[in-house]
Parts: C-alpha cells; structure tokens; sequence
C-alpha cells in the first residue's frame, strides 16, 4: 500500500473544501474525506497483516524513500509498523468523529472542516515519518491549525489559550530541533555522511555524551506535546477553550504525537540515554499522574476535568515508556489508542451536552440521564472507560503499563508504579463525581427550549468512538499483536544498549 | 614633505575623524551634522591619500579612491540637502531634535 | 570581448536600459497616464526578470573590478523577481502619484548599484554600487512628499547611512593601509589578523551591519519604515537587505576567511543580540510596518545563524532562505502597503476582524506571517531549518537553543496579528476592498512561492551547487 | 471438556441478554424485557444446576478428589512471554458451588423484580444491569486467571454502582452508589497491586499455576518471594495481604464495610442479590479460591482471621441499634460475611483441618439462601409500606402472612436455630474456630448471640408490635412476588441438610463432618435467650427499649452512630484529601507550574517596555549607539584579542 494515500487523500480533501460553495457541499466532502482516511486506515491494517502474514518481518513495512533535499540528506521517508498503523487507525477514528461532531457548525464552516482536515495531514504524516525531517515537519504542521481552530471557533478564554498552547507546542517542538540537530551532526561521527534517517541511525552507535546532552531536548520537546509535567499546563486551558472537534483532536491524537516521538524518537534513538534518565521521566510521570489526578479532582467544568484527567492519563504513556520494558511499552502504545478514543468520545459527549444546555459546569447540570439518555450513557461509557473499566480500553491499557512497570524491581520504581496505580482511586473518585452532578440527580436545568437526545451524526460519531473502545477492551489481543513486535524492536535496541555499557 | 611620518598624519585624520563624529553627536543642526560627516570623510580621504603615498607608491589605488568619494560625497550632500529642505517644508524647523517623533 | 561585456552586464545594462527609457519619456515630457506607466514599467520588469533567467555565464570584467557567475546572476535575478513584485504592489499607491517615472527611475537606480555591488570585485567598485543604492533610496524614503514622517524618515535614513558610509570607508581605509590592496581576490592572502586589521574589519562589518540592520546598528530601520512609504519599506526591508546579505555572506567567505574565528564570535554575539531586541521590540508594536520592521531585523538574527555555520551548507542556506523571505516578506508587506494605500491605516487595531470583510488579503497576510514564522507547509520552515542546521554544524548548541527560543518568541507576536485578524471582533473593521489585478497577483505569486519552495527541491539543489 | 462446554452458555446468554436490552430495553422492548431476563435467567439456572450434577456426581471426581476442569482456556491479552490474562472456564468445587448459587438468587430476584420494579421507567434497563451483573459474577467465579478475577471484579463493582445508582434522580442514591465503587476501588488498588507482587514473584497469572509454584516448598518461585522483603515482611505476605484488602473491600469487611449500608439505596432486589447473597462474598470466595497460598502464609491468614472476627462482632453491635430494615440487614450481612472469613482464617488445608474452610463455604451457601430470601421479605414489606423505617411498620402479621413466614424462616435461619439451615453452617464455624482459636471462637458467639438479638427485634417490630392503621395500594403482591420468597424459604431450611463436607474442601478431597450436638448446645441456647430477650423487649411496644438505650447511654449512641465511621471518613476524603492534596494540587498548578508559564511571559513583555527607550527616535542617539556598538565589539575582540 502507498503511504503516501494517507496524506494524499485529507491533502484532497482540503483542497475539494476549499473549492466548496455552500455549507453542505463543505460537510458532503469533509464526511466523504473522513470517510475516506478510515477506509484508507482500515486497508492500511488489512495490508499490514497480510504482509505479516506472508512472514516479512522488516521492521517498516510498505517504506517508501524519496530524496527530497539530497545535499543535506533529507529525503521523504515513510513506511509503517504496528505502532504507526495503530496510531494512523486511532487519527482516522478521531477525525471522522470530529467531522461528524461538527456537523452542524454554523460559523464559517468551510475553513473549520479545511483547518480540521489539515490537522490531519500532520497526523498522519508524523505517524508514517521515518526521516526525522519528514516527522517534524509534519509534527510542526499539526500546531498552527490547532491555534486557529481554538481561536477562532472556541469558547471561553479562547484567545489566551489557543496562544498559549500554540506558543507551548511550538516550544516543544522547537526542543525538538535543537535535539535532532543534534542527532544528526554526530551521526556517523567517524565521517561519511549525516542522516536523519530514523531507521539508519538506530543502527549506528550515537556517542553517549552527545546521546545524554540531546535526549532531554528530543523526549522534553516532545514531551510538552505529551503532557509531561510540568510542561502540561497549555492542556487544561487549551482543551477547554477548543471546540468540540478540536478538543477531540487534540486530546486524542495531538498529545499522542509526544508519547509517539518519546517512543520512537528518544527512546529508540538514544537507548542509552534513555536508561540513563529513566529515572528522572519516572519520577515526572508519576507527578503528571497523580498530581494532575488530585488537580482534576478540584474542577468544576467538564472540560477541565477531562482535560487535567489527559494529564493524569497521558502521565501513563510516558511512565510506559520509561519503564522500559516491553510489556510497558505495549502498555504506552496501547494507552495513547486507549486515551485517543476514550477522551475523543468523553470531549465529543461533553460538547454535546454544551450544545444543548450552554454550560459545561457539572455543578449547574443534572439528571441529564431524564432528557438525553444517548449523550448520557456515552458519557458515562467514556467515563467508565477513563476510570478503567474492563471490557473498555483504559483498563488494558492500564493494566499493561502497571504491569510492565511493576518488572523493573528496582524500588524507586516499584513505589513510582504503586503511586500510579493509586491514581485509579483518584480517577474513580473524579469521574463518579463529575457523572454523579451532571448526568445523575435531579434535573437542574428545566428551561432550555430545544433541548433533544442527540442527532443522527452525534450518535454516528460516538458509536464510531465506542467501537474503538469495545474492540480494544473487549478483544485486546489483535492490539497486541499488531504494536508488540514494533515494541519489541524497541526494547531490543534499548537492551543491546545497555548491554554494550 | 617627506620628512613629515606617517604616524602624525594619521593622527590628524582620526582626530578630525573623532571631531566630525563630536560635531555629528553634539551640533543640532541638520545642515552643521550634514557637514560634521564631511569632516569625517575627508578624514577618510586623508587616510587614503596618505597610505598610498607612503606606503604604495607604485599604485594609484587610494588616490582614485580618494576622488571618488569626494564626488559621492557631493552627491549624498545634494540628496541630503534636498531632504533637509522638505522636512523643513513639513516641520518648520531643520533642527534634529524636532525629527523624533518615530519612536520605540 | 564586447560580446563578452554585453553578456556578463546583461543584468545591469538590462536595467539601464529601463531606466533610460523612463528617463527619456520624462524628459520627452510624454502624455501617458499613469495607469500607461505602470503597465509597462511593470512588464518591463516582467521582461527583465524573464530575460534574467537566459544567458548566464561566469567571467569577470575590468580587471576583476566586475565580477559575476552563475550564483550572483542567480541573486540578481531574485533580486529583480522582489522589484517586480514591489512594483506590481504598489499600484494603488502609484496610480495617483504625481511623480511614477522618478520613483521608478530612483528605485531602479538602487537596483543598478546593488547588482553593481554585488558583481563588486573591488572595494572602490563596491562603495560605489553601494552609495548607488543608498543615495536615491533616501530620496525615495522621502517619496510621500507631503507627509511628515517621510521626511523625517529619509533625514534619518540618510544621515546615519552617510555616517556608515564614512565608517565602512574608515575601516577601508584602513584595510587599504594595511594590506595595500583593495582587490577582493588578492586580499585575503595579506589579512593576518592583527590588531588594526580586526579594528577595520570590525568597521566594515559594522556598514554591513547597519544595511542589514543588525543590531546595535539597527536602530534606524523600525523609524525608517514607519515613516517610508510602505512599497519604499518593503523595498528597504527585502530587496536592500538581500543584495547587502548576498555581499555580506561572499565577503565573509572569501575575503574575510583568515580572520574566520573571530568573526565567527562577533557573529554569535551580534546574533544573539539581533534576535532578542528584534523580538523584544516587535512584541509591543502596533504599527504594523514597524512590526515588520523589527521582525525582519529577528529574520536578520536568524540569518547571522546561518552564516556563522560558514560553510557551503550556510551560503546556500542564506540564499535559499532570502529567496523564501522575498517571497514571505513581500506578500506581508504586499497586504500591509495595499490596504495602507487605499484605506490609510496601518495599526494593528484597525485589522480587527479583517479576514470577515477581507478573506483574501488576510489569507495572504497569515500565511506570509506564518512563512516568516517559519511553520510548516509554508517555506518558510524549511528556509529556518536549513539556515539553523547550518549554524549547527559547528556544534554550537547555545547559538542554536537561543535561536530556536526566538522562534518562539517571534511565533508570538506574528501569531498576534493572526489573531487579531482572524479572532478579535470590532465595530471599525476595514470594509470589504476590491483588489486590483496587479496586487492580487503579486499576491498569488508571493502565495506561490511560499507554498511551493519547499516541495520543489531543486532550487535548493541548485542553490546549494552553486554556492561553493 | 466437551461434554461441560454448554458452561460457555451460562455466561453468554447473560452477556447476549445485556447487550439485547441495554440496546433495545429503553423503548422497544421495554414491555418485555421482564419476561426475556427472566427466561433466559431460567435457562441460566437450569444449565447451572446441571453442571452442579455434572461436576459433582459425573465428571469431576477422580481418584476421590474433586479435580479441577478447565472448560475454556483463551489468552486474552499477552503481558510478556510467560505472563498474560487468560479468560477461561474452570471448574473447582466452589466454582461449581457459586455458579448455582448465583443463578438460582439471581433467578429468584428476576423473578420477584418482575412484581416489584413493575412500572418502573427504566424497567429494561434495569433488566439490562441485572443481566450484566449475573454475566460478570458468574464470570467471576469461573475464573482461571487471577486477573480475569479482577477484570470481573470490577465488572461486578460497576454492576453494582449502576444499580445502587438505580434511582439516579435521588440525590442519596448517587451519593450511595459513588461511595460504593469509590471504596471498593480503594480496596482494589490494593488488590491490583497485591497482583503485580504474586505474578511478578511467581511468574504467571494462572490461579492454577500460581499456587502449585508458590506452595511447592522447592520452587525458586517461592524462594523468591519468601526472601526478597518490604519493611521486614515477605512479598508473600504483602502480596497475600494486599489481595485480601481488595476481597475485604468487596465483601465490606471492618475497615472499607461502611459502603455496604448505604448500597441500600438501590431497589431492595439488587440488595438481596448484589448485596447479600452474591457480590459480597465475592472477598471469601477470593480468598478461597487463593487458599491454598493463604494457608501456606500463616501471616496473611490471621489477618484474614481477625479482620473476619472483627468484622463479625461489630457491625451486629451496630445492628442493634437501627431502625432502617435494610440497613440492619446490611449490617447483619456484613456480621455473617466476617463469620465466613474468619472461618476461612481459622482453617487448615488438608483433611480435618480444613473444616473452617468447608464451613466458611457452606456458610456463603447457606447465608446466599437464608439473606436473599430476608431481603426480598423485606423487599415484599417495603413495596407494601412504602417506607424502610421500622417505626413505620409493626403488626404486618395479618396482611402478609407468606412474608411472614419467609421472613421468619429467615430469621431463625441466621440465628443458627436448628434445624434451619444457618445452625449448621455457623456451627461449623464455630467448631473450626473453637479447635484453632478461643478469642475468635468468643466473638464468634457472642455475635451469633447478638445476631439472633436484633433479627428478631426486627421480626418482632415488623410484624408484631402494635398495629397500624394504614390505607394499603395492594395487597401482599403479586404471585411473582410471592414465588421466590416460597423457594427460597424452602431452600433456607433444607440447605442445611447438604453434606457439605463431602464437596466442598481446601484439598478438594471430601471429609466426614459431623455436628457435635453437645457442643452447639451452648450457642443455641444464647440465641434462644437472645430471641427470647427480644420477644420481651419488642413483641409489644412498650417503654423498655428506650429505657436501656439510655442506660446505656454513651455506649449506645457510639453504636447507634455507627462508631463514627462515616464521619471519619468524610473527614479524610473531604478535611485531608480535598483540602490537603487536591485543593493545592490545583493551585499549584494554576498559580505555580502555569504561574510560572505565564510568569515568563509577562517577563518578556516587561523585559521588552523597559528596553523601549533604546528606539529613543533621536537621530544623534541611534549614532550615538552605532559608534558605541563598534567599541564595544573592538572592545571586545580587539582590545581582549578574542582568540578563536
């Protein structure tokens, strides 16, 4: 399969918005991309397989290496392992999601379904990226969007927020230059030519000075994107201040950009260093996690308590990472899936709710369950997901980084994992609260004129979402399967490393 | 002539050098600062003239130099002058102080 | 040999040539309108940069006082695609003016003395181009001629540039005195370094510097824009910079070579300094010209990145990315000038909510904000990356962080006009303006490039074989 | 196995009923979906009773041992090479014992909700729940894998929040359900880590497994985890005692019990089903399932033991003193629940040894009978005085008579009255208690003495006491109502003829157990003395209760208050949690991390006012500068001679 389908089809699909006269036109081609992109996604899956199958077990599949700027050796490289195919599934279910959520958006449709459309492009680019160039072009291509989309389409301190976040990321990624350029003037230090070839460098030997100089860059740069304390704070105001779409996208894939480069970029790359500062990243994660527990604990708006709960969750992805064990590994892949979905229905089930009662703070809300039963049991679903219900997502995901976690016996560690496992507490006393105001009680607010269940798109949109969440909580191994080989690789790298010292 | 060094007469073009750049710094008229820097090109000028004399005698480099920067000189005072002439249209006045209100 | 000199001066005598057509219509005291003029000074241009592409070849004239090959005709020729596209933006402005053919006859005048500058072989030839593109510049700083700030503009652009002149002389002087050579290509084998030759080159860096508005000596450029008519901004901002950046970066390489490591530091500290004030300034401006101003004075730190990487990876870096920031700048200023000259207004406030009644323009705007802040797709994010991977290379990451939190910092306020046009609601937004043929595809070209630089790799291919 | 793998259906056809009415159960079938839960249940019971036949008396012994059979064996998810949850189907003795339990109650309160939630607005989605509940607890059971264990686990806990939460539009019962899944996730926490220790230590997570590697005195396994130590504890016993906080949170043991009372907030059915006779003894059937670990781990026992004890004694003090039907019965549950533990905690593994272990288990068989069949009594009183207050009810003898006697049966039943079934089970108990441990077996009577006590307070202040003259919507209810109390009724007072013994033992070999009739003599009477006390105090109104009340004074305010548990956690979750870690966590973040964000910021834009006077717009000024920045760099590279 071509790789290259997969920004091929949103960059289309914008453009045929663009070309667009009227609101339906805009919607018909938004779905019609969307709708696309997932099937482009699910052939992708399919195709995956069947190379497995067949038993090509190269490490990228489908690669396709064009030079693009051959004198600095910086070519267009793609191509995809369970990992990236996992992730490029979870972006075409969230995008969809999103267009349908936004379905009936008023305000200067046309741009928002471009801007939405184009943000998928870096998603997808990113996720197929294996030239670091490529990736973070792609990566640098999924933040401007997001300032517009909150900017102009959002609410509250829209303004600040969309500001921050953008100035936020862009720090980030601009961490993220420094720590590839790094990379890549010391690779192949022994002379010959520089690469930014991810899957070449992984083979060459990268200096350990340069590796622990460049590693906090690349994984804090990165990081910022994932949430890691204390570079979170653009998520709470920025998920909050976002339209509905935009916050499912940025909760659900933007954040998932930093675990992936995490992931595939430091760790991979600077196995070494990445041993080295496990325990710095731990010991982040760990306050991520139970700090921004406790902080979602104290909020009032369903916004808010969503986003701080991404810190929470997104704390797991990189604990898995630094954990550093294959089962952790799995165990962050499949947290950033899990967290994609899950917080992608909880902010589409919040949006909705906003649509209809124009308030977001639980308090105000109440006995939702009496007037608008679907958005409520969705509610409750992503919820129930977030706190870690088996046969929902978050549960095996979360099961597998605690597990993974608890194989290093080191007590540092131990206590890291046991202080994680305790937020499932916190998570538990949150999410119950915020469903107990808002969708439970007694019926608050009995003045809103047309309040209705919800429409044939939202429905579509969160059924889209749960059957994510249901087929990973439900049937986790085809998960498995599909990112442990690529996890495998990784660790791999990271052990050979630590052996070699 | 020859028994001039070169040494003073480099000194007396950096000190007109430096006496143009005081007159540029202090003068507040437009017309008197326009003429401080003509002061320091002729230090220039004196520079080149004298390195040439002293030190290469065999080109004509500093010399030729020299001549043409006495000519762009007249053509940058023109120009400037000309300049003056309409800010003096606009604000009245060909004092420097009074060409500040483009600020921070 | 004439053969010879018609090919290798094609460039300035193509724009001789232009100027003395114009110079004899005025003289000829001709009926044309303006609307004529423009027309065909505009296509002239077009001509004159298509021609630009034809007939290039490497060779030198008047005993290497005239120099070109194929990088420099290159830079000259993206110098007359940013007159082109000045021109053709400045329209709206132009049409009702009384004095078009001077204005063009005193612009193209600069150009002249820029391509002369920079087929410079010689001192002599170089301060010659050099006062050829400064003096009319400063004339037509003064071009609004009935508009206070203009003056005040072209008073300060003039005096401080005679005073940089008299600097840079100094300095060549000096250069003269110790070396007793003013020939770029001998020059490099008598600097040794001393004490008197650094003094001198720290002079002649500094006339640079005040071109290319580094700072300390940058202080002019914000006051100067605000106060020129904008297509004279632009003009200053873009065109000058670049010829005096190609110059810049040659000379360093070559003529300055020997004495590398030390100004390799200057450039790391004057750098720093650019970038910081550049974007400490422009975070609080309002005045959208003086915005630009002290943006590009960061664009100009950045730049200084890339050349301190001094290497083929910088030069062509450099070029490379001056081809984008003609491109970015242009059309930022391309906006900016055309609303300032139908409307008046040049504040920030008054771009209130203008993507509602202007979609166009402020689709341009932004996307030529967001080339210049260097995001992706737009060229500009490749042009930064190359510029600081080549500053990079010599392994100095405090350079490079600083840099990359400038970027930062410079995300912010280009992302603040963004944000006014596209978020912030008012009662006196700027109604809805018809965009005359000319502007609007200056625009689109400008829109063009920035689009397409980076997905078209051979013209940094080409940049970077040429620039060895 | 296949000849048992119809197994797979009693699990499936709860999860296909779930699905099919939580999807349709809202407005499509909302009529029916009574009758559909209920048939299927039926099904469900009847396959259960069957695999009771089959396991027992066919298939599942050999060599006289009850061995155990793995119907179903998947990998569910794969952890690392040797470490994954399998989901399987295993049948043990006890496994076979609560599939049957849970279906019959489980069936039995289909049926009795078919009269008692009748109109209700949510009838199918209440069908939905209770198919969901019966598809996880029977699930549960079943497991192979102790992390299948916990996914069911928190399957039952989330059964139980949505149906404590029921009535959502009351305030209290979303209070109840929160509080309910909030503590019994604390209690978890401690039972997920409790799993990370043993599957790290013994390498898998296969039940099976786990305890032959981990009870196998040579294995490295065990090695590993006796010697490798956490504050001068073994991992063993950490990891024993950390699963064994989640079983007590489940089955409300004294600390984590005060979610139990408050869980009466949903309809009286589910208390019957999720609240006495299934979920809350899914703690005992944990630590059954592990027993032979526990048994191994004399540490980890004891605390099992006088938590149970503990756990007996003081919530049958509370129950004295309550005058909520439901909450007395809660609380009694809980009392019964500790008896089961630390039957458990008193027992040895092989032979006679394990007789706390078969009682503790018939005991959960009996307790399943004898308390369904008082909570859906008093589910029957409820529906008819619509109100849980004892001091509204009082000479209900006359109106509801199949009640009544339901009710007593159930009475004389948990207070080990022969021949009812709840003597023999209790009397085991005690038995097991008094061999191994004087204290617990004290406690042990001295709360069946309590037990006996305040059920019939109960009993004789619903029924007997004065009469009251009420205007009543029906009657008694509905024969759908009445069935299952008749069953049930029925099933409590033959319970107790079950050879238990002959099933149900650690080391699955059947043993002869005898009640020692001399040696029971002496709790019976206390019960008898305790039910006479009652029949004193409560048969007629009359002063006498008030009087000892107050006589007791502090004593009976202390347990009238519960002992104050309530209040010392609302103290810790809303005083320290709240006010201690959350409310600075969030300023901490507002004010410090993002603080510090904005904090560089403002920093820039100052940085940038002050340095505006630089762009003074002087012309001499900007020369001034201009010639200063050529010193300055003369100065510094030519004056310093900066050396590259």
């Amino acid at each position: 399969m071509n790789l290259s389908l997969l920004i091929f089809i949103p960059l289309l699909t914008a453009f045929v918005i663009l070309l667009c006269r009227g609101e339906k036109q805009v919607r018909a081609a938004a779905l019609a991309g969307g709708v696309a992109q997932m099937l482009a996604g699910f052939i992708l899956l399919v195709a995956f397989w069947q190379e497995r199958e067949t038993g090509n077990t190269t490490q990228m599949l489908f690669q396709y290496n064009h030079q693009w700027f051959s004198p600095l050796q910086i070519n267009y490289h793609v191509g995809v392992d369970g990992i990236s195919v996992a992730m490029i599934l979870l972006t075409s279910f969230v995008v969809l999601a999103g267009i349908l959520v936004s379905w009936k958006l008023e305000k200067m449709s046309k741009e928002f379904f471009f801007l939405l459309i184009f943000l998928s492009i870096g998603a997808y680019g990113y996720f197929i990226s294996l030239d670091l160039f490529t990736l973070f072009f792609f990566l640098e291509i999924a933040v401007i969007p997001k300032f517009l989309l909150i900017g102009i389409w959002g609410s509250g301190k829209k303004q600040y927020s969309a500001m921050k976040l953008a100035l936020m990321l862009m720090g980030g990624s601009a961490m993220v230059f420094v720590g590839l350029l790094g990379l890549y003037f010391n690779t192949n230090a022994a002379g010959g030519l520089h690469s930014f070839d991810l899957t070449q460098i992984a083979q060459m030997h990268i200096p350990l000075r340069v590796q622990k100089l460049f590693f906090p860059f690349v994984f804090g740069g990165f990081g910022v994107f994932g949430a890691l304390f204390p570079f979170h704070t653009w998520v709470p105001d920025g998920h909050s201040s976002a339209p509905t779409a935009a916050s499912m996208f940025l909760a659900g894939i933007s954040m998932k950009l930093g675990g992936y480069g995490c992931l595939r970029v430091a760790t991979y790359l600077m196995p070494d260093a990445a041993h080295a500062y496990a325990p710095v990243i731990i010991v982040l994660a760990t306050i991520a996690i139970i700090y921004g527990a406790f902080a979602t604990m104290m909020q009032t708006d369903l916004k808010y308590i969503n986003a701080y709960s991404s810190v929470s969750h997104c704390g797991f992805v990189l604990l898995g990472i630094a954990m550093l064990t294959q089962t952790s590994i799995n165990g962050a892949v499949m947290q950033m899936v899990s967290h994609g979905l899950m917080t992608a229905l909880f902010f589409a089930a919040i949006g909705m709710i906003y649509d209809r009662m124009h308030t977001r703070v639980a308090a105000q809300l109440g006995g939702l369950l009496k007037i608008m039963p679907f958005i409520s049991t969705v509610f409750v679903l992503a919820g129930l997901c977030s706190l870690g219900l088996p046969g929902l997502s978050g549960f095996v995901a979360e099961a597998t980084v605690f597990m993974g976690a608890w194989q290093n016996p080191d007590t540092l560690y131990r206590v890291a994992t046991i202080l994680s496992c305790a937020s499932i507490v916190v998570t538990a006393v949150y999410i119950l609260r915020a469903v107990g105001q808002a969708i439970m009680g007694p019926l608050k607010k009995t003045d809103q004129g047309n309040v209705g269940d919800a429409s044939w798109n939202e429905k579509f949109a969160a059924v889209i979402l749960l059957a994510g969440i249901l087929a990973i909580g439900v049937a986790p191994f085809w998960l498995y399967k599909l990112i442990s080989p690529a996890a495998e690789v990784v660790i791999q790298h990271v052990t050979n490393a630590v052996i070699k010292n | 002539m020859n028994n001039v060094p070169l040494v003073q007469i480099l000194f007396v073009s950096t000190g007109l050098f430096f006496i143009g750049m005081y007159g540029l710094f202090s003068r507040r008229n437009l017309i008197t600062i326009l003429m401080s820097i003509e002061l320091m090109l002729n230090s220039v000028n004196i520079n080149f003239v004298a390195f040439n004399k002293y030190l290469y005698t065999t080109q004509l480099n500093g010399v030729i130099f020299t001549i043409f920067i006495i000519t762009i000189a007249a053509a940058e005072a023109a120009v400037a002058i000309a300049i003056i002439i309409n800010l003096y249209r606009s604000h009245h006045s060909i004092d420097v102080e009074d060409a500040g209100e483009l600020k921070y | 040999m004439t053969n010879e000199f018609y090919v290798l001066m094609k460039f300035e005598l193509l724009v001789a040539l232009i100027i003395f057509i114009l110079l004899f219509m005025k003289v000829g005291s001709s009926s044309w309108s303006n609307k004529k003029v423009l027309v065909a000074v505009n296509l002239l241009l077009l001509v004159n940069f298509v021609f630009g592409f034809f007939m290039n070849s490497d060779g030198t004239l008047f005993g290497e006082m005239f120099r070109t090959n194929k990088m420099v005709e290159l830079q000259k020729n993206m110098l007359n695609l940013g007159a082109l596209i000045i021109s053709a933006q400045s329209y709206s402005w132009l049409k009702n003016h009384a004095h078009v053919m001077e204005f063009y006859m005193l612009l193209l005048s600069t150009l002249l003395g820029m391509f002369f500058m920079m087929s410079a072989g010689n001192f002599l030839m170089f301060y010659l181009g050099l006062e050829l593109s400064t003096i009319p510049l400063a004339a037509i700083c003064n071009f609004d001629l009935e508009k206070r700030q203009s003056s005040e503009a072209a008073i300060k652009f003039i005096i401080l540039s005679a005073l940089s002149s008299a600097l840079l002389l100094f300095g060549i002087s000096l250069v003269y005195g110790t070396t007793g050579t003013l020939n770029f290509s001998e020059l490099p084998g008598h600097l040794n370094g001393s004490a008197l030759q650094l003094f001198a080159f720290i002079l002649i860096l500094a006339g640079f510097a005040f071109k290319i508005s580094i700072v300390p000596f940058h202080l002019w450029t914000a006051d100067v824009y605000e106060g020129s008519p904008v297509a004279v901004a632009a003009y200053l901002s873009v065109i000058s910079k670049a010829a005096f950046l190609f110059v810049f970066t040659s000379v360093l390489y070559t003529v300055f070579k020997p004495i590398a490591g030390s100004w390799y530091n200057m450039l790391f500290l004057l750098s720093v300094l650019t970038m910081f004030t550049g974007n400490l300034f422009a975070v609080r401006q309002n005045n959208l010209k003086r915005f630009l101003a002290f943006s590009s004075i960061t664009q100009m730190g950045f730049i200084l990145v890339g050349i301190s990487g001094s290497n083929q990876m910088g030069y062509a870096s450099v070029v490379y990315f001056l081809l984008i920031y003609i491109f970015s700048n242009l059309g930022a200023f391309g906006v900016v000038a055309f609303v300032s000259a139908v409307t008046g207004k040049e504040n920030m406030d008054d771009y209130k909510a203008f993507y509602k009644t202007n979609p166009f323009l402020a689709s341009v705007l932004s996307v030529s904000l967001f080339s210049l802040a260097g995001i992706p797709p737009t060229a500009g994010f490749f042009g930064k990356f190359f510029l600081i991977m080549a500053g990079a290379e010599r392994g100095n990451y405090i350079l490079i962080s600083i840099a990359a939190l400038n970027m930062i910092i410079s995300l912010y306020y280009y992302l603040r006009v963004v944000q006014t046009m596209f978020m912030e609601e008012s009662r006196a937004t700027i109604e809805r303006l018809p965009v005359n043929i000319f502007a609007k595809l200056a625009m689109l070209v400008c829109v063009a490039g920035i689009l397409a630089i980076g997905f078209v790799p051979w013209i940094y291919h080409y940049i970077y074989a040429l620039s060895l | 196995m296949s000849h048992l793998s119809y197994i797979v259906w009693i699990l499936l056809l709860p999860l296909a009923n779930f699905a099919l009415l939580g999807l349709t159960g809202r407005k499509l079938l909302k009529g029916i979906s009574g009758v559909i839960g209920t048939s299927v249940l039926l099904v469900v019971a009847a396959l259960a009773s069957m695999a009771v036949y089959q396991y027992f008396f066919v298939y599942g012994k050999l060599d006289g041992i009850y061995h155990l059979i793995n119907v179903l064996q998947f990998e569910w998810l794969k952890f690392s090479p040797n470490v994954s949850i399998g989901m399987g189907v295993a049948l043990d003795p006890i496994s076979v014992m609560m599939l049957f339990i849970v279906s019959v109650v489980s069936l039995m309160v289909h049926v009795f909700s078919l009269g008692y939630m009748k109109g209700e607005e949510r009838f199918g989605t209440y069908y939905a729940f209770l198919s969901l509940f019966t598809f996880s607890m029977l699930s549960l059971v079943i497991s192979t894998n102790i992390f299948q264990i916990y996914i069911f686990w928190e399957l039952v806990g989330i059964s139980s929040y949505l149906l404590i939460g029921f009535y959502y539009d009351k305030p209290s019962a979303v209070a109840a359900s929160k509080k309910a899944f909030i503590v019994t996730r604390f209690a978890d926490l401690g039972f997920l880590v409790g799993i990370l220790i043993l599957s790290f230590g013994a390498g898998t997570l296969d039940i099976h497994t786990l305890i032959i590697r981990l009870t196998t005195v040579q294995s490295p396994q065990l090695l590993g985890m006796t010697t490798s130590s956490f504050l001068g504890i073994s991992a063993l016993t950490w990891g024993l005692t950390l699963v064994f906080i989640g079983g007590a949170g489940k089955s409300a043991m004294f600390p984590l019990h005060v979610w139990l009372p408050d869980a009466m907030e949903g309809p009286t059915p589910i208390s019957a089903l999720i609240h006495a006779a299934t979920m809350v003894v899914a703690g005992v059937y944990l630590v059954a399932r592990l027993f032979p670990l526990y048994s191994f781990d004399v540490s980890s026992l004891n605390i099992v033991a006088y938590v149970g004890a503990i756990s007996a004694l003081l919530p049958a003090i509370i129950a004295c003193t309550q005058n909520d039907i439901k909450r007395v019965l809660a609380y009694s549950t809980i009392s019964q629940i500790g008896y089961m533990m630390f039957g458990l905690g008193v027992s040895g593994y092989s032979g006679e040894l394990g007789l706390g272990y078969m009682a503790s288990m018939f005991h959960l068989f009996t307790h399943a009978f004898f308390k369904s069949l008082l909570f859906l009594c008093a589910g029957a009183i409820i529906h008819l005085v619509q109100s849980n207050d004892v001091k509204d009810m009082g000479g209900l003898r006359k109106l509801m008579p199949i009640t009544h006697i339901a009710f007593l049966v159930g009475c004389l039943s948990i207070a080990g009255i022969p021949p009812f079934s709840g003597f023999f089970s209790k009397e085991e108990i005690l038995s097991a208690a008094y061999q191994s441990n004087k204290l617990i077996y004290g406690v042990g009577v001295f709360t069946s003495m309590l037990t006996a006590f305040y059920m019939f307070r109960l009993y004789f202040r619903i029924f007997h006491s004065r009469a009251q003259n009420r205007e009543l919507a029906h009657g008694e209810g509905s024969l759908s109502m009445k069935l299952p109390l008749v069953v049930l009724a029925v099933s409590a007072t033959l319970a107790g003829f079950v050879p238990f013994s002959l099933f149900v033992t650690p080391d699955h070999a059947p043993i002869e157990a005898h009640v020692d009739l001399i040696f029971s003599i002496f709790p019976v009477v206390l019960s008898v003395a305790a039910i006479l006390f009652a029949a004193r105090l409560y048969r007629t109104q009359n002063a006498r209760p008030a009087k000892i009340a107050t006589s007791l004074g502090k004593i009976y305010r202390f347990a009238y208050r519960k002992f104050y548990f309530d209040e010392i956690y609302l103290f810790v979750s809303k005083k320290i949690i709240f006010n201690l870690i959350g409310r600075p966590a969030a300023w901490i973040d507002k004010h410090i991390v993002d603080g510090l964000m904005n904090l560089l910021a403002a920093t820039t834009v100052k940085i940038s006012v002050l340095i505006k006077g630089f762009q003074s717009g002087k012309l001499q000024n900007y020369a001034v500068y201009f010639f200063a920045g050529i010193i300055g760099l003369a100065a510094l590279f030519v004056y310093f001679r900066q050396s590259p």
